[in-house]
C-alpha cells in the first residue's frame, strides 16, 4: 500500500513531502532528546534520516516508548509497535512528558490545523468552540509539551490563509516555537511573532502572502530555503523508501 | 480454571449505562475493539470515556450512541485517515461532550486518582486555552507562590484493558508499547482484562517483573483472541488498514454500523468458546 | 568501550561539598556501599541525604563526619542490629539535621522534581506530627475544598544508584527489587552509576523493558563489583551480616572508622582496574 | 547464625515470640491485602503461616516488592530479596502507598517504640523533638499507611511504662488501628482510646498495669487471650523453622 501511495503521488507532492521532511531535520542537533508524537509521519521520517546524517546521537523517543529504535519499516501510524523495535529501553509518554516537564526534553515536532501569527497552534476546534463548525482531534501532548520543551518545531502539510490565521479560533498550545516548517516557507518566531526566515525555491513573495492570513511585514531579509542535497535526498530515500511522509499529504 | 474467566458478553454486561471507562491502548494499538463493539451490541448509553490518544474504539462508541462524554488528548485516525467521522460528528450536534485534555492532563487525573487524591497539579498549559476552556483551577504553591493548574481526579468504573497475556485471576502482561494501561488499572474502581492468550500462573512466576497488573486488582478475565483488531497487537498482528477502512465507511449509518458489528461478533465470540475448552 | 565510565575515585569527584544526593537501595539491600566509602575517604562535608530507609550507607556518612543533613523515612539496622549509632548521635549532637519524613513524602518530593512541579500533594499524615515538624504546608483543593498536604520538591543533584547491569552509555538493569531508584533518577538532575557488572548494549536491546534507567539520564558508571557489600545485591550475593557487624564495632572512632574504609578500599578500586582490562 | 539465635533464645523469649506471631496471624483475613515494612520479622512469620493456615487467599506485599512471594527461608533484613521469590508480580513501596492511599490496602502490620493510650505511635524521638535524649529510626511509611489502611495492626515486644505511655512525646503516625499486640496482652482501640481486650495467660492484672504506662481502667471485660493451638505452633515452626521472629527479641 505504501508503495502504491508513492507511485500515485504527483511530482509536485512529492517533492514538497521530501522538502519538509529535508527540512525539519535540519533542526535536530547531534546529541539532542528529540520526541515525535500521534499522526507524525514527516518527523518521524526525519529524526531515522537525522540519525543517519548529521546527528547520529540523537536519542528519538516517540509515543509506543521505544528508546532510539531501529523500525524495520516506518509504520502508517507513528504508534506502532515498530517505534519499540531495537530499542535500548522503553520510556513511555508519561515519562515523556515528565521529562519535558522537568526542562530535559530537546526537541519536539507539533503539528497544528491551525498555526498563527503568533506562533500559537490549534488542534481543537474551527469556529466558536462552544459549537464548534469542526471538532478537530484535540491537540495531544501539544499544550504541555509546547510550553515546557526547551526547543519545539511545528509543520503543517497545507498552507493557506485558513491554516494560517492572524489569531487561532482556539489556541490548543503556546510556547517556544523555534520554526515552522510548511510546504512554501520556513518561520521563525522573533520577539513573539511569527517571520518568514526562508521562502523555498519557486514560490514567489506574493504567492506567499496570498497564502498566508496574516500580515508577513517586510520579506526583504528572507532569503532562500537551502534546496534538498543529494545527500540528504539519498538519506531521506533510505530512511523512509516506502515513502510513508506522503501520508500526510492524502 | 476458572477464576475470574468469563465470556465477552459476560464481562461486557459488568459496564452500566452512564460508567466513566478508561480504555486502553493507544490509537489504533491495543486497543479494546472486541470489548466496545460488544458494549455497542449492548446497546448501552450515556459512557464516559476516557483515553489519551483514541481512534477506532473511540469512535466506533460514537457512532453506536453510547457516548455521552470523553475526555481525551486526541481522537483520529492519524496520517492513515484523519479526523474520526463519528466522534466528530457527535461533538458537532452536541450529542456528545468533548472535555478538551492535554495528553498529560489526562496523565495527571488518574494519577491524582492512583495516588489517592483529589487533584493532582500539572508543568505546562501556559497559554492554551485548554485550561480555562475546560475549567482546570490553579492554586498558589504554598513554597514558591507560583501558580499551578490542577486537574480533578478521574476515577474510571472500570479500565477496560486489551492485554498480551492473562492468567485466570487476572496477572496480565503487556508486550510493546504499554501506553497508559497500567495507569488506568491503578486509578479504576476496577479493572476488566481482555486477553490475547491465557497463561497458567507459572507463566507470570517466570518473569514477575513483567506482570503490568497485579490479579488482585481485576475483576473479569476475557479471553479475546484478535481482540484489539482491526488495531494491531504485538508480537501476534499489526494494524489493519483495509478493515479500519472498512469501518470508517460503515459508519456513517446506524444500518451499516449494525453490519459492521455483525462482521465481527464470530471473531469477537471465538476466544470465550475457547476457555472453556482449549485452553483449560 | 570508552563512553561514561570513571573510576570510582573520579565519579566520587563529580559530587561537591553540599550537595544532595539520593541513595538507591533500601535498608541492606542493593545500597550503594563502595561509592560512600569512597566520599567517606574523599572527606566530603556537608552533605545532604535523601533517602526512604537508610542504614549502612547513611550511617558511614554520619559517622565520617559528611552529612549536614537527611531526609528521610527510616534509618536503622532493622531487627539485625538496631538502631543506627552515628546517624543517631549526629541528630542528637546537632551536627546533623534529620528533616523528618515518612517514606511517602520523600517520595512525593522526589515526584514533584520528576514532574517538574514545585511541590507535590500526598495522601495520609492525617493526627501525625510530622507535617508541622517539618513544615509541610497544606493547600485547599480547588474542586472539593478540602487540605491536602504537598510536600516541596526533593531535587538531589545526583542519584547515586548501585545497579546489577550498565552500559558504558548508562543504560542500567536492576535485578530485585528496585525500591524508589527509578525515581530518583528521574527527581535528580544527573545520575552517577556504579554497576555490579558492565555489559555490551546489546545485552539492553535484548529485553529493553528491563531498563530501568536510560543512557541519557546518566553522567558517570562505575564498574563496581561488590559495590554494595556489606549490604546484599540480587542474584550475586546476599547481606553480610557479620561484615555490618564489623562496621558498627569500627563506627564509634575516626581512628576504627578509618581502618573501616582502608579495608574496603582494595575491593572497592577492583572494578575500576577492571574495566580498562577484562571488561573491555 | 538464626539457628544460632533460636538455641541461644530463652524459653521465656520463645514462647513471647512464639505468642505474638500467632497472635498477629489471627488478624489477618481471608482474602486480603496485606502488607508488612521494614523490621518486621514478626509480621513476617505471621503472614507467611497464615497463608498456610486460615487464610490461603491472602495477598502478600512488602517492601522489594514481590507480590505473593514464597521465599526459600525468612531473611533477616525484612527488605531483603527473598521477599521477592516466586513473586507473580512486583508491586513496588510506592505503589503500596497509592494502594493504601486510595483505600484499597486491607491490613498494615506497624511497629512503634511508643504506643500511647489512643493508638498513636511514636518512632521519631524520644524527648523533645527539638533536641531529642534519642534520635529513633523514623516512622518509615507508618505516618502514610496509618491513617490509609483499611486496618492497623501495632505491634511491640516490649511492654513497659516508657514503651506504653499516656502519650508519645512525638506522634509519628496516627490512624486506623484495630489491635495492638504485645508480649503481655492485646489492646483494641475503642472510642479513640486503647482497652485491653485479652490478657495472655500467666499475666496478671496487676504485672499489666504495672508495666503499662496509661490508665488501663476496668479490666474485667478482658479476658485471657486464647494460647496457640498446636496447629498454630505447628504452622509456626513450618512458616519460620529458623526462629527469625526471634530477631525482634535481640
Amino acid at each position: 500500500m505504501s508503495t502504491a501511495l508513492r507511485e500515485g503521488a504527483s511530482e509536485e507532492v512529492r517533492a514538497a513531502a521530501d522538502r519538509m521532511a529535508v527540512f525539519l531535520s535540519r533542526f535536530i542537533r547531534d546529541g539532542e532528546l528529540v520526541f515525535h508524537g500521534v499522526a507524525s509521519a514527516l518527523p518521524m521520517a526525519a529524526m531515522v534520516m537525522a540519525r543517519n546524517t548529521h546527528a547520529p546521537n540523537l536519542t528519538y523517543l516517540n509515543i509506543p516508548g521505544g528508546v532510539d529504535p531501529r523500525p524495520s519499516f516506518l509504520p502508517g501510524s507513528t504508534v506502532a509497535r515498530q517505534l519499540m523495535e531495537g530499542a535500548l529501553s522503553y520510556f513511555t509518554l508519561t515519562e515523556i512528558f515528565d521529562l519535558s516537564a522537568r526542562g530535559k526534553l530537546g526537541l519536539a515536532f507539533l503539528g497544528g490545523a491551525q498555526i498563527d501569527a503568533q506562533g500559537d497552534m490549534n488542534l481543537s476546534f474551527i469556529g466558536d468552540p462552544a459549537a464548534p463548525n469542526v471538532r478537530l482531534p484535540g491537540g495531544a501532548g501539544s499544550a504541555h509539551i509546547l510550553p515546557t520543551a526547551r526547543r519545539t518545531v511545528l509543520w503543517r502539510t497545507v498552507h493557506d490563509a485558513k491554516s494560517f490565521p492572524e489569531r487561532c479560533d482556539f489556541v490548543t498550545a503556546s510556547g517556544n516555537v523555534d520554526a515552522v516548517v510548511t510546504p512554501l516557507c520556513i518561520f521563525e518566531k522573533v520577539d513573539g511573532r511569527l517571520r518568514v526566515k526562508t521562502i523555498h525555491e519557486g514560490v514567489t513573495p506574493d504567492a506567499l502572502r496570498a497564502a498566508t492570513g496574516f500580515d508577513l511585514g517586510d520579506l526583504e531579509r528572507a532569503s532562500t530555503t537551502p534546496e534538498p542535497t543529494d545527500a540528504e535526498r539519498a538519506a531521506l530515500t533510505a530512511a523512509d523508501p516506502e515513502g510513508v511522509r506522503l501520508r500526510e499529504f492524502i | 480454571m476458572a477464576g475470574k474467566i468469563m465470556s465477552l458478553t459476560e464481562a461486557a454486561a459488568l459496564v452500566q449505562d452512564g460508567d466513566l471507562l478508561a480504555l486502553g491502548g493507544n490509537a489504533l494499538t491495543r486497543i479494546p475493539a472486541a470489548f466496545v463493539r460488544e458494549l455497542a451490541r449492548r446497546r448501552r448509553e450515556g459512557l464516559r470515556l476516557v483515553k489519551t490518544a483514541g481512534a477506532y474504539d473511540v469512535d466506533l462508541l460514537c457512532a453506536a450512541g453510547a457516548v455521552a462524554q470523553t475526555q481525551t488528548g486526541y481522537v483520529g485516525f492519524e496520517n492513515l485517515f484523519g479526523l474520526a467521522p463519528s466522534y466528530r460528528r457527535g461533538v458537532e450536534e452536541g450529542s456528545v461532550r468533548a472535555v478538551e485534555h492535554a495528553c498529560s492532563t489526562v496523565i495527571a487525573g488518574l494519577r491524582a486518582s492512583a495516588y489517592g487524591l483529589p487533584s493532582q497539579p500539572v508543568a505546562g498549559l501556559d497559554g492554551s486555552d485548554v485550561a480555562a476552556h475546560t475549567g482546570f483551577r490553579q492554586v498558589k504553591d504554598p513554597y514558591t507562590g507560583e501558580s499551578v493548574y490542577m486537574v480533578p481526579g478521574i476515577r474510571p468504573r472500570f479500565a477496560i484493558l486489551h492485554v498480551t497475556y492473562a492468567d485466570a485471576e487476572g496477572n496480565a502482561r503487556i508486550e510493546g508499547g504499554a501506553f497508559e494501561d497500567v495507569l488506568m488499572s491503578r486509578a479504576a474502581e476496577s479493572v476488566i482484562l481482555t486477553a490475547e492468550r491465557i497463561e497458567e500462573t507459572a507463566f507470570f512466576v517466570e518473569k514477575p517483573d513483567r506482570t503490568a497488573v497485579p490479579a488482585f486488582m481485576v475483576q473479569a478475565v476475557v479471553h479475546a483472541p484478535g481482540g484489539a483488531r482491526p488495531g494491531g497487537c504485538h508480537p501476534f498482528y499489526d494494524i489493519d488498514e483495509d478493515a479500519v477502512g472498512a469501518y470508517l465507511d460503515s459508519a456513517s449509518g446506524a444500518e451499516s454500523l449494525r453490519a459492521h458489528l455483525d462482521s465481527w461478533e464470530e471473531r469477537d465470540y471465538a476466544g470465550s468458546a475457547a476457555v472453556s475448552g482449549d485452553v483449560v
